[in-house]
């Protein structure tokens, strides 16, 4: 039969849309209807637009970086202090990006909003948690801007020790900030953790759960073992300046290197927080645009779990030319190649999910596609970092510093845009441009690798990183990705422009307009305040055989032949509200 | 936050859609018992990053210990081992009456449960009081992190510090005497429910006294006796150069050092001080071979051999009681049971609200996670303490 | 989920259906025990057994710590996957110390000894240079 | 087969670095290792990266469809091929793991008898401390020979970098690191009329190396770089490393850095060192705040001191303050300053207390003047 006519004589299934009154988004008013919610949906979206923010300003310091590199001798900041605005912009850029923004966008984010409606739960198992760790990062990101209000941070965003204990910047509001950050993303993963245990309807066994659940659940297990230890060393670091309690600084007898040890115990598993719930999205928007199951499920599950154990021992590779033992330094070394064999099979696992599949060409398709082929640059140039002797020459040069932002940004930024752009109808029950959106996936694809490729070279060549002013040989390669930050930059904000508008004048989204087999598309978009009047029948998440594009309306619908049907199982298709979207 | 995992009577009830929802069930979930699961594995998880929180710190502890063992034996015998020892024991009662305490409210013993948990409550009071003692001790001596330390052999027990003990016991007198007008308040306008839960709580708050009463004649009651037999005896000197021989091993690879050698007689004094406050630690020898070490290095040379392997000469001093080598020790000491202290402190708090909601009979045998979850967050707390006793005060 | 799977059959008039109260009689003995192991660990600190002084002093503490969690923390009448997740986070502790310590140990010959300039008792330092340059 | 895996990407890489400088100057003997290395990787990620590419971009053109069409396969999963892709690449991964340790461990362990210099990093400086109390900014070694630097830091961590020999080592405060290096290009020498010319035209100024390319002795240089951030100035800490040919040439060089000549005044000295020792990184000459106070108005002013008392920045006061900088700080300053003990001989230091007499406003006004008039006539 032809794409869009719908096979006649079988049942169509489609939640319609939400009354006013249903609707999460409108179901009470007002101010402190919000402040106060319970409901994770809106604690998500209330995220949502914390991290943006974050992003935003992290994102203008980024610019104002380039800017300034984009002569040898520093171009945006002059005079005695030139230097030291430029320590506070990068430190701060960093410290935002990282602790505001990467951390908390995908988990906290969309994270919030997707768990408990994929899992057709009502909520997360502790609401009130919930809600306290909104308002736990809320603190976090007040006590930054304090920092940045007094006398700023210079410390870069690892607060290594000594520089950290001796700099007269604000480094304890800073890490106050960051130790409450912590414990706001503690309770995050802890509730995940319980919610996806606990809280599953019946028939959802482990492996009938869409991926992004089980990525979301294997970061969760990072936040709630490496974080602490986070809370513990910024705690050490605050009593080391304060009272100079001579564990981490050598005036009085303590030890940097193990400041470091401490530090990237948390720190690495950070970076598997930050990538980890990015392979979750991937591998559900890959599947759910081309139409194909997802190849590999349990390859795909596994190798995200096995990431996050993997993540707790390679921590030294941040630390090789620190002067740690040799014996120390090779285990680590070796290590660090293991971690990268499950990330491989990622990819290729999408690749095989794309081929003979029906491919559609969204803006999540697109920031996929962007992020596959980005993200497989950023961990291929991994390799020359974790092997030893040519660390040696690129340790702490701009080739790291390409290497983490095709990672952090190709991965986790442009895969959060994908599913931002994803589950925006879902969110907020609007169609954006799809247009807008392909083309600012382009910018921010192309602007991307012309910010971040030349930096590989520049590294190469010798470039240590953090330099407010360098050599001029480098010039052409710093000006060449100065230019490319600005189109970067050009292009996140067209992204930005498209969702804007699509709120405003953008046309009502169906319950299910991507085709996509999870539980989220069985609910109305945006959801009702109860997500599911009872637990929704569990089906196979990545089977779209019984979806059909009902092209008159724009939505796939589920097609239910009548035998399927057990009576007493069958749930409530129709809300009583279905009329008005008939 | 056990508290907010623990509260279960989230709102949501204009949801009309939980019928057959009892009011302790929150509306997201289906049974008690799922609710019950859920809490449990949360408080779980919580108490895993309990342990990873501390763990930072037996880190620190490990590695400074394995580096400089000398110290950490010298100023261990600055710890009273008796006070630790008391402590430990009323941890471990108060962990029995908290257990106690699962079991009334399971089984909906409602008298019981009051009662176990104000024993929990007191007996975590009475270790605060002790602490109290501890540390106001080793302030006004000047033990402290490197940073603040200004202990002075000669004169170990300086007069003119503030009074650290009062500043430590006044929010512990404020809390008391609120809580006893509470007492007399709600008595006076008979409102039993204030007055069944002040009742408990004044008594709670007398138990901090008691245990810096405790405490004060563990540690000052014997100062003065052993200062005489101390005196008396000039035994502590020639065990000490006996053990010396034994001693020279460890000490062998700390590198020559530049000592004040008339540091000899005042330092002598502070052993025998140490002797006469700590009389209850086993090891004031090994104090004094720290000293002797001294002395003896003193007569060496000032150069050292490895200068050329390591490029330049440098010295340093093997005299355990410095800021910079001592401090170390010490900033351990206060950081572990310094936020020990302050779990106590949290576990107190949600002792208290349980303590009200058991008054108000709040739960039943379908219903007593809160319980539950407090429970298992004060075992760690004791269970921790179960391994720092043992790591700062007995090291020998 | 086991607690769907329990969760069919409702909450029954009866609440014994995941409570496990445990006998008064257990408390005392584990509380007993606790205090016997106590008496035993500050006694054997007046012994000194060297080498292994570290080591007995843990294993006492930790016979303490495993009464501890196996019965006022009813792990034993508990869900296996709580006591695994538990004992689990042990793991990364070890981890986490045994790395950092069996390093700084390799490195502590390293290790800079240190003049105290704020010790008056020290003297000025004295620093002479590398020989051997070329 | 796998000596041509060596080889093809040898080659290939040598023609890809010969066509645009992908790497510095090789000048030591870890370099062609390293970077052959580097190459062996990178072709492996080429190897890789081309067909996952290829496929992701045909598969959206082949396989991309109009709404509602359903997939032409549905296949869930292919153990054998998914062990495949998981078990192949790590053969790769043993394979560089291994390369890379084995050369690691030889930049690790130092050979017997190599030279061994001293390494003090500072805030923002370095000083080469070439024994018999010879210290110098710029590391000056032998051709190869090894050479050994034993690194301490005075205040935060610092990291040698030097592009050039593909060598990296952090210094961290507290802690002896240890490098090594054997390099295997000498710097050659600029005529002695370029050099002339150049030093005519820097005129007493602070030395550009950016700007000559070679050192006031007229040697070309490799760059070395501070590669751990380590506050303000850390984008400056840079110094030169000179490559000699021969022990004579060296040995030279060391003479004439040793000590002040005969023919030069202490106050020239003194200049001198306030610029190649580190002064100028934190004394300001015109009375800016910089870390430290400006030297404009040091010597003979009345200073009042952090603990409240004041003193008059005589001659003992800065003879103090450079031995033992932590002990009479002025008020407003941090006590950052390292220090110099050991590092500068009595004459050094006389130098240095002469010159500041010539730059201070306080300063006896004639000493300032004939001060600077001998400076100038001998630059």
């Amino acid at each position: 039969m032809s794409a869009g006519s719908l096979p006649s004589g079988s049942q169509v299934r489609d939640p319609g849309y939400p009354t006013p009154s249903e609707n999460y988004l409108t179901n009470s008013k007002g101010v402190l209807s919000w402040i106060f919610t319970l409901d994770h949906k809106r604690i998500g979206v209330m995220y949502l637009v914390g991290v943006t923010v974050a992003f935003g300003v992290a994102g203008l310091l980024a610019l104002l970086i380039r800017l300034h590199l984009f002569q040898p001798t520093g171009m945006v900041f002059q005079g005695e202090e030139a230097n030291n605005w430029y320590n506070q912009v990068f430190t701060l850029h960093g410290a935002i990006m990282v602790f505001l923004f990467i951390i908390p966008s995908i988990p906290a984010a969309l994270g919030n909003f997707l768990v408990p409606v994929m899992l057709g739960a009502k909520d997360v198992a502790f609401p009130r948690l919930n809600l306290c760790s909104f308002y736990l990062w809320v603190f976090g990101a007040l006590f930054f801007v304090s920092a940045l209000c007094a006398s700023g941070l210079d410390t870069g965003w690892t607060f290594y020790t000594p520089y950290s204990t001796t700099t007269d910047s604000s480094v304890i509001l800073a890490t106050s900030g960051a130790f409450i950050l912590g414990f706001s993303s503690i309770f995050t993963g802890l509730n995940f953790i319980v919610t996806i245990n606990t809280m599953r309807p019946p028939g959802m066994t482990w492996f009938r759960m869409p991926l992004f659940l089980w990525a979301t659940y294997a970061t969760s297990i990072i936040q709630v073992l490496a974080t602490p230890v986070l809370g513990i060393t910024l705690l050490l670091l605050i009593a080391e300046r304060t009272m100079h309690i001579g564990i981490f600084d050598p005036e009085y007898n303590g030890d940097p290197v193990t400041f470091q040890h401490f530090f990237w115990f948390y720190s690495h598993p950070a970076v598997y927080i930050m990538i980890l719930p990015a392979f979750g999205i991937i591998s559900d928007l890959i599947s759910v645009h081309s139409h194909k199951r997802i190849f590999g499920y349990r390859f795909i599950a596994y190798s995200s779990i096995a990431i996050a154990l993997l993540g707790f021992l390679v921590w030294g590779h941040h630390m090789f030319t620190s002067g740690m033992s040799s014996l120390t330094t090779i285990i680590f070394s070796a290590l660090t190649f293991t971690v990268s064999v499950p990330s491989a099979i990622k990819v290729f696992n999408w690749l095989a999910t794309m081929y003979k599949g029906s491919i559609s060409l969204t803006t999540p398709m697109c920031y996929s596609l962007a992020f596959i082929f980005l993200f497989t640059i950023g961990g291929l140039t991994g390799l020359h970092l974790g092997t030893l002797a040519t660390d040696m020459h690129l340790h702490d040069t701009y080739f790291v510093v390409a290497h983490f932002h095709y990672v952090m940004v190709g991965g986790t930024l442009v895969a959060f845009l994908g599913g931002v752009f994803h589950w925006w109808p879902k969110m907020f029950g609007k169609m954006y441009s799809e247009a807008g959106g392909r083309l600012s996936a382009l910018l921010v694809f192309a602007g991307f690798n012309l910010t971040f490729l030349p930096q590989f070279v520049l590294g190469s060549r010798g470039m240590p990183r953090r330099y407010a002013t360098y050599d001029p040989e480098f010039a052409a390669l710093h000006q060449m990705s100065t230019w490319g930050s600005m189109l970067l930059g050009f292009g996140l904000l067209v992204a930005l422009v498209v969702l804007l508008r699509s709120l405003k004048s953008g046309k009502r989204a169906p319950a299910n307009p991507w085709g996509a087999a999870t539980l989220e598309w069985e609910c109305t978009s945006p959801p009702p305040f109860y997500n599911f009047e009872r637990a929704p029948t569990v089906g196979d998440p990545y089977d779209f055989s019984n979806l059909e594009w009902d092209a008159e309306n724009e939505r796939y619908v589920k097609i239910e032949p009548a035998r399927e049907i057990v009576p007493e199982e069958q749930p409530v298709t129709e809300p009583v509200h279905a009329e008005d979207s008939k | 936050m056990s508290t907010i995992e623990a509260s279960p009577e989230v709102g949501h009830d204009e949801h009309g859609h939980d019928h057959d929802h009892p009011p302790f069930l929150a509306h997201h979930f289906d049974t008690p018992e799922q609710q019950f699961d859920s809490g449990k594995l949360g408080i779980w998880l919580f108490l895993v990053t309990e342990v990873l929180f501390f763990s930072g710190m037996f880190c620190a502890y490990a590695i400074f210990r394995a580096l400089r063992p000398e110290v950490f034996e010298g100023c261990s015998q600055f710890l009273n081992t008796k006070l630790g020892a008391i402590n430990t024991g009323v941890l471990l009662f108060s962990s029995l009456t908290m257990a106690w305490a699962v079991r009334c409210s399971q089984l909906e013993q409602h008298k019981g449960l009051v009662g176990t948990l104000a024993a929990t409550l007191s007996c975590a009071m009475i270790f605060l009081g002790v602490k109290a003692i501890e540390y106001s001790h080793k302030f006004g001596m000047g033990l402290l992190p490197a940073g603040l330390f200004f202990y002075d052999p000669s004169n170990p027990h300086p007069t003119d510090h503030p009074p650290y003990l009062l500043y430590i016991c006044a929010p512990f007198a404020l809390a008391l005497v609120g809580v006893l007008i509470w007492l007399v308040v709600s008595a006076a306008s008979g409102n039993k429910f204030q007055f069944a839960v002040a009742k408990p709580l004044s008594v709670v708050c007398l138990c901090f006294f008691v245990g810096v009463g405790l405490g004060t004649v563990l540690e000052s009651g014997e100062d003065s006796a052993d200062h005489v037999d101390v005196h008396a005896d000039p035994n502590g000197l020639a065990t000490a150069s006996v053990m010396l021989e034994a001693e020279k091993s460890a000490e062998a690879e700390a590198a020559p050092a530049i000592a004040a050698s008339g540091a000899m007689v005042p330092v002598e004094e502070s052993v025998l001080e140490i002797l006469a406050t700590d009389p209850t630690n086993v090891g004031v020898v090994s104090g004094l071979n720290a000293l002797e070490q001294q002395t003896a290095a003193a007569g060496t040379s000032t150069v050292t051999g490895d200068g050329e392997i390591l490029g330049a000469v440098t010295t340093t001093e093997v005299d355990v009681m410095t800021p910079t080598t001592a401090g170390v020790f010490f900033s351990i000491y206060y950081c572990m049971t310094g936020i020990h202290a302050i779990h106590i402190l949290a576990g107190i708090g949600v002792l208290v609200w349980l303590l009200v909601r058991a008054v108000r009979k709040d739960f039943n045998r379908q219903y007593f996670g809160p319980v539950d979850y407090v429970g298992l967050y004060w075992h760690l707390v004791d269970l921790i303490w179960i391994y720092l006793f043992p790591l700062l005060y007995l090291i020998r | 989920m086991s607690a769907h799977a329990h969760s069919e059959d409702g909450h029954s008039a009866d609440g014994h259906d995941f409570a496990h109260p445990m006998s008064v009689q257990t408390l005392l003995a584990v509380f007993f025990a606790l205090t016997v192991l106590t008496v035993i660990t500050v006694a054997q600190a007046s012994f000194d057994f060297g080498a292994f002084e570290v080591a007995t002093v843990m294993f006492i503490a930790t016979i303490k710590a495993v009464l501890v969690m196996a019965f006022f923390m009813h792990m034993l009448a508990d869900k296996p996957f709580n006591a695994i997740i538990f004992i689990g986070s042990f793991v990364f502790v070890g981890l986490f110390v045994i790395f950092t310590l069996g390093d700084s140990m390799m490195t502590s010959h390293s290790f800079e000894p240190r003049v105290v300039e704020l010790a008056p008792a020290v003297a000025e330092p004295t620093i002479t240079t590398v020989d051997g340059a070329p | 087969m796998f000596a041509l895996m060596n080889n093809m990407p040898n080659l290939l890489g040598d023609q890809f670095a010969s066509k645009f400088a992908w790497f510095p100057e090789q000048a030591s003997t870890f370099a062609a290792e390293n970077d052959w290395l580097f190459f062996f990787i990178t072709w492996i990620c080429v190897l890789f990266f081309i067909p996952i590419a290829g496929c992701l971009f045909y598969f959206c053109w082949k396989y991309s469809k109009p709404k509602g069409q359903k997939a032409e396969s549905n296949t869930a999963h292919n153990t054998p091929l998914e062990l495949a892709w998981s078990i192949l690449p790590s053969f790769f991964l043993v394979a560089m793991f291994v390369m890379g340790a084995r050369s690691y461990l030889d930049q690790r362990t130092v050979p017997e008898g190599a030279n061994n210099i001293g390494l003090k990093a500072f805030k923002w400086g370095w000083t080469m401390d070439y024994g018999k109390g010879v210290m110098n900014p710029e590391l000056h070694i032998l051709v190869d020979e090894p050479t050994k630097l034993s690194m301490r830091s005075s205040d935060v961590i610092h990291s040698v970098f030097v592009p050039a020999f593909r060598a990296k080592k952090d210094v961290v405060p507290g802690r002896y690191n240890y490098m090594w290096f054997e390099a295997d290009v000498a710097s050659e020498q600029v005529s002695e009329a370029e050099l002339a010319a150049a030093t005519k035209e820097n005129d007493g100024e602070v030395w550009d190396y950016d700007k000559w390319q070679f050192t006031p002795d007229g040697y070309k240089f490799f760059d070395l770089y501070c590669t751990e951030y380590c506050g303000k100035n850390h984008s400056v800490m840079q110094t030169v490393v000179v490559v000699h040919k021969t022990v004579e040439d060296l040995d030279a060089w060391i003479k004439q850095v040793s000590k002040r000549p005969v023919d030069q005044t202490p106050e020239a000295w003194g200049e001198k060192l306030y610029n190649q020792r580190g002064c100028a990184g934190c004394h300001s000459l015109d009375g800016s705040k910089r870390v430290g106070p400006s030297f404009k108005e040091s010597y003979g002013n009345k200073r009042p001191l952090a603990d409240g008392t004041t003193i008059t920045a005589d001659e003992d006061y800065i003879r103090n303050s450079i031995l033992y900088p932590k002990k009479q700080v002025v008020a407003g300053y941090q006590p950052v300053m390292p220090s110099y003990q050991g590092q500068l001989s009595d004459d050094d230091i006389a130098s240095i207390i002469a010159y500041l007499k010539t730059v201070s406003d306080y300063g006896p006004k004639a000493a300032a003047n004939t001060g600077e008039e001998q400076t100038s006539t001998e630059e």
